[in-house]
């Protein structure tokens, strides 16, 4: 068991030195390519209509995404519904 | 035979002509050798039927033969080999994770670490 | 197990600001920080502390699971059918279909700073609207099924 | 709204019918119980048809790519943006087509399937519905074009899988398998989207196109390299390869064995999303030949360890799920061979290719041999109420159509001629023979100890003298008849025209995928 927590611990430590060092090699907040984030600021306005350009990406720009993360949630409340729907009344085993 | 081609691998073939045509060749031998056989053969139980120690034959639906064990003897000589994969399998999900994690780990020190 | 006067009557005080604030956050997610999912979060937030102030009530009244499940089913179908909508009109799926229209949202806008107007956005309030009633619904429905399935004398979900 | 809008919408439309049939579905399903079944089903259909379409198209037509919310979604690149792709960009080659015709196909007969499979079961609203959303999520999955939006895909897939593998609680057991594939799955998820990052972060972009092109030109940095390996390792981990599979059988033996058919999709669209990570994003950015190997070493241990572990197990479809390992191990052993030689044009053009088509072709046989298998395993479940191999006997008296479905799956899976199986398999062996004969060899006995289980399977649950316990067994009901039968169609005759399916489908389906400048052309225009 000991044994197994010791690798446990190391992997984590390997994941996370090699994650650290990774990342250090990207200069945050000065990216060497911002071509997409100037377009969505300079033409995101006007485009879209919306002065927050933030939902403006969410919604317009990728809204395709956020319809998809809508869908996750959606998901998840299916399952609620379907995992729940017998839990508590007694009936363990059901045939396919 | 337009519709029926030839699969070409590169290095050799597979056609289903071909291949029915073996197997009605091989049902032409299996046939000649039938008839070859002997027309007197004596097909009633007393000389077909197994014969346990005189004992009567049980009917069909008392015996059952379960499946679960067919490869005991194949198991068996893979004694040292299952020894070591079955444990494997232990149905805990911090292990299965313990696995993915681990080989990640492996592959980034070697992507890191080899240029 | 029942919670205490003060609990309850600040959690019924509370609701409707909280309700009103994640309508407010959903409205504007166009012109402000927030948005549909922000905003949703907010409002469920608020049925979540009425759900924990009265859970020795019976919570099928309180909290119809059936009118939250259809709500979160509109907010869904209202996003979908406003994005195939652009579709139906000869454009591309998802295209903002009402900006720069002069109708509902449609006001256009010029670039630069300006004071916030609510009628702009094409159909990026729309969607902002569909997401924040299928936030609201979805995770007050996880809530309520959760709770009530937890509760050993309140019986499982009906189906 | 003219014919022609229509069709130029087609790649939107495939997933906007599923996922508005889904939404719609708990609301039909409480309001018009009676019409629901209709409903579902004429949602797979549409999505069926749109699929079909949008395959013909490309295999005729060349890579189609559609740009969601501009006006025009043929129109990649907008006109001011500088030569950048902006908006989110279904990107359907070749490959994504062969994908999406699997994946409709093998949903349809899935769902004619479970409208008797699942009529016992209370909760279909949420069976049907999350079926739905599983199908939209694989078809999101091999269709999209941005790193971003296949994370999406990729967790609605796995949480919709996930409620399905739980569906039948079971006393429990089948939560637990499900919370574990939701959970590894989830993990798996979270690793990718740290991928992502590493990528986004430099090239500030989501587009697998741009940012190959932009890979390419500044060469293989570290952070790269790092995002590699973790979109490698969950890919590898969704997919099912050994020593990541541990999930799979879990999963697998408590599925409702309707959902176990489409869970081998979708965990081939992982696959799917493997192969496309590795020769579309970074293509001939890296060094091929290692992450070839690395993925030939992954396939060979799935192939003996998947097939070694099947032969002790006395639950069919726990059998079964050691086999969908073992059978991705071809997959990979094939599209790993191709990687390998990659660059090497010769090496390519001599055996690299036919590796790689075989091992692609091998992806749409195993759906449907596979999915045929457990829907047989599903019916005699069905029928008899246990799984358990040593319980089961004598049913080949009673269900004389179910057992000619289960013959064709296991002679397939065992590759056998004249099935679907033989082909590929016939492929990958000749091809992997010339790059290293030993690993030919090792999927030959692979292949022997398949049939070996499935000979046991077979003796076990159709041979011997009627047992009284299931004296009542009769045969199955005609809906899950139907979804079987066109499987075993399907998987014979492919095994009798493969030459023509490898032509239309899984040639340009392998050159798709070893191309990386005509995928990155088809958005950023020019190649």
């Amino acid at each position: 068991m000991n044994r197994k927590n010791g690798i446990t611990v190391c992997i984590i430590a390997i994941i996370a030195v090699v994650l650290i060092y990774a990342q250090s090699g990207i200069s945050f907040g000065d990216p060497v390519y911002q071509d997409m984030d100037q377009y969505f600021l300079l033409n995101g306005q006007v485009q879209t209509g919306g002065n927050n350009i933030c939902t403006d990406v969410v919604f317009d720009f990728r809204a395709f995404d956020t319809l998809g993360e809508a869908t996750v949630l959606f998901t998840a409340v299916m399952g609620v519904i379907v995992i729940f729907r017998r839990l508590m009344k007694g009936e363990e085993y059901e045939a396919e | 035979m337009n519709g029926i081609e030839t699969l070409t691998t590169g290095f050799g073939f597979w056609n289903p002509i071909f291949w029915v045509a073996g197997f009605v060749i091989a049902l032409i031998i299996t046939w000649i050798i039938w008839r070859r056989g002997e027309a007197t053969y004596n097909t009633s139980p007393s000389s077909t039927g197994p014969f346990l120690s005189g004992n009567a034959e049980p009917q069909p639906g008392e015996i059952h033969v379960p499946g679960g064990n067919l490869y005991w003897g194949f198991t068996q000589a893979l004694e040292r080999y299952y020894a070591v994969i079955k444990p494997l399998h232990t149905g805990n999900l911090a292990d299965y994770m313990l696995w993915y994690m681990g080989i990640t780990a492996i592959m980034l020190i070697l992507v890191v670490m080899v240029p | 197990m029942k919670q205490s006067n003060i609990v309850r009557i600040t959690a019924d005080i509370m609701f409707p600001f909280i309700m009103i604030f994640g309508a407010y956050v959903v409205l504007h997610g166009h012109l402000t920080p927030g948005g549909g999912f922000q905003g949703g979060a907010v409002m469920a937030s608020g049925v979540v502390l009425l759900l924990i102030a009265h859970c020795d009530k019976d919570i099928k009244t309180l909290i119809p699971t059936q009118i939250l499940k259809n709500v979160e089913t509109f907010g869904l179908l209202l996003f979908g059918l406003s994005a195939l909508a652009a579709v139906i009109l000869g454009s591309g799926f998802f295209t903002n279909w009402l900006v720069n229209t002069g109708l509902l949202f449609g006001t256009p806008v010029e670039y630069g700073p300006n004071p916030g107007y609510l009628n702009t956005g094409g159909v990026i309030p729309v969607m902002n609207i569909a997401v924040g009633l299928e936030v609201l619904a979805a995770l007050s429905v996880i809530a309520v099924i959760m709770f009530r399935s937890t509760e050993p004398d309140c019986g499982g979900e009906e189906q | 709204m003219t014919g022609m809008d229509l069709f130029a919408n087609l790649p939107g439309l495939l997933l906007a019918v599923p996922l508005i049939f889904a939404f719609a579905t708990p609301l039909i399903g409480r309001y018009l119980p009676r019409a629901r079944d209709g409903w579902v089903l004429l949602g797979m259909v549409l999505t069926t048809v749109i699929g079909l379409l949008i395959a013909s198209a490309v295999f005729t037509g060349g890579t189609v790519a559609y740009t969601f919310g501009v006006p025009d979604p043929s129109v990649t690149v907008p006109p001011d943006s500088g030569g950048i792709p902006v908006r989110i960009i279904f990107n359907i080659d070749a490959m994504s087509a062969f994908m999406v015709v699997i994946a409709v196909v093998t949903g349809l007969c899935v769902m004619l399937y479970s409208l008797s499979a699942a009529s016992r079961s209370s909760g279909k609203d949420g069976y049907y519905t999350l079926f739905l959303l599983l199908v939209a999520g694989v078809l999101g999955m091999v269709c999209t074009g941005d790193l971003f939006n296949f994370f999406v895909f990729l967790e609605i897939a796995s949480l919709a899988g996930a409620a399905l593998v739980a569906f039948r609680v079971d006393k429990g057991i089948a939560i637990e398998a499900g919370l574990k594939y939701a959970m590894l799955s989830t993990i798996g998820g979270l690793f990718f989207l740290l991928g992502v990052a590493l990528l986004f972060g430099q090239y500030n972009t989501l587009n697998i196109a741009f940012l190959a092109e932009r890979m390419g030109t500044t060469g293989l940095t570290t952070p790269d390299a790092v995002a590699l390996v973790l979109f490698v390792t969950a890919l590898a981990m969704k997919c099912g390869a050994v020593p990541m599979h541990f999930w799979a059988p879990d999963a697998y033996a408590m599925a409702p064995a309707a959902v176990t058919a489409f869970l081998v999709v979708s965990s081939q669209a992982s696959l799917y999303a493997l192969f496309r990570i590795c020769f579309s994003l970074y293509g001939q950015t890296l060094n091929t030949v290692l992450l070839g190997w690395f993925i030939i070493i992954l396939g060979l241990l799935s192939m003996f360890i998947g097939v070694t572990m099947a032969i002790l197990q006395k639950d069919v479809k726990r059998l079964m799920a050691y086999h969908a390992v073992s059978q991705t191990g071809y997959m990979l052993l094939g599209v790993g061979v191709g990687l390998a030689v990659l660059s090497s044009p010769l090496l390519l053009s001599n055996f690299g290719m036919m590796a790689m088509e075989g091992g692609i072709f091998h992806i749409m046989n195993h759906a449907f041999y596979k999915g045929l298998l457990f829907l047989t395993a599903g019916v005699i479940f069905y029928r008899c109420g246990t799984r358990n191999l040593n319980d089961l006997g004598g049913l080949g008296h009673s269900m004389k159509w179910t057992m000619l479905f289960f013959i064709i799956g296991a002679l397939a899976i065992a590759g056998i001629p004249p099935f679907n199986g033989f082909a590929s398999k016939l492929m990958i062996y000749e091809s992997v023979f010339s790059f290293n004969p030993l690993l030919s060899i090792i999927a030959m006995v692979v292949s022997i100890l398949t049939l070996a289980s499935f000979v046991k399977v077979f003796h076990s649950i159709f041979m011997g003298p009627k047992r009284p316990e299931f004296a009542d067994v009769t045969e199955a009901p005609l809906p899950m008849l139907f979804g079987m039968g066109v499987l075993s169609i399907l998987v014979i005759l492919f095994g009798i025209f493969p030459e023509q399916v490898v032509e239309v489908m899984v040639a340009p389906a392998a050159s798709a995928l070893a191309d990386q400048a005509g995928y990155i052309g088809s958005v950023m225009g020019g190649a």
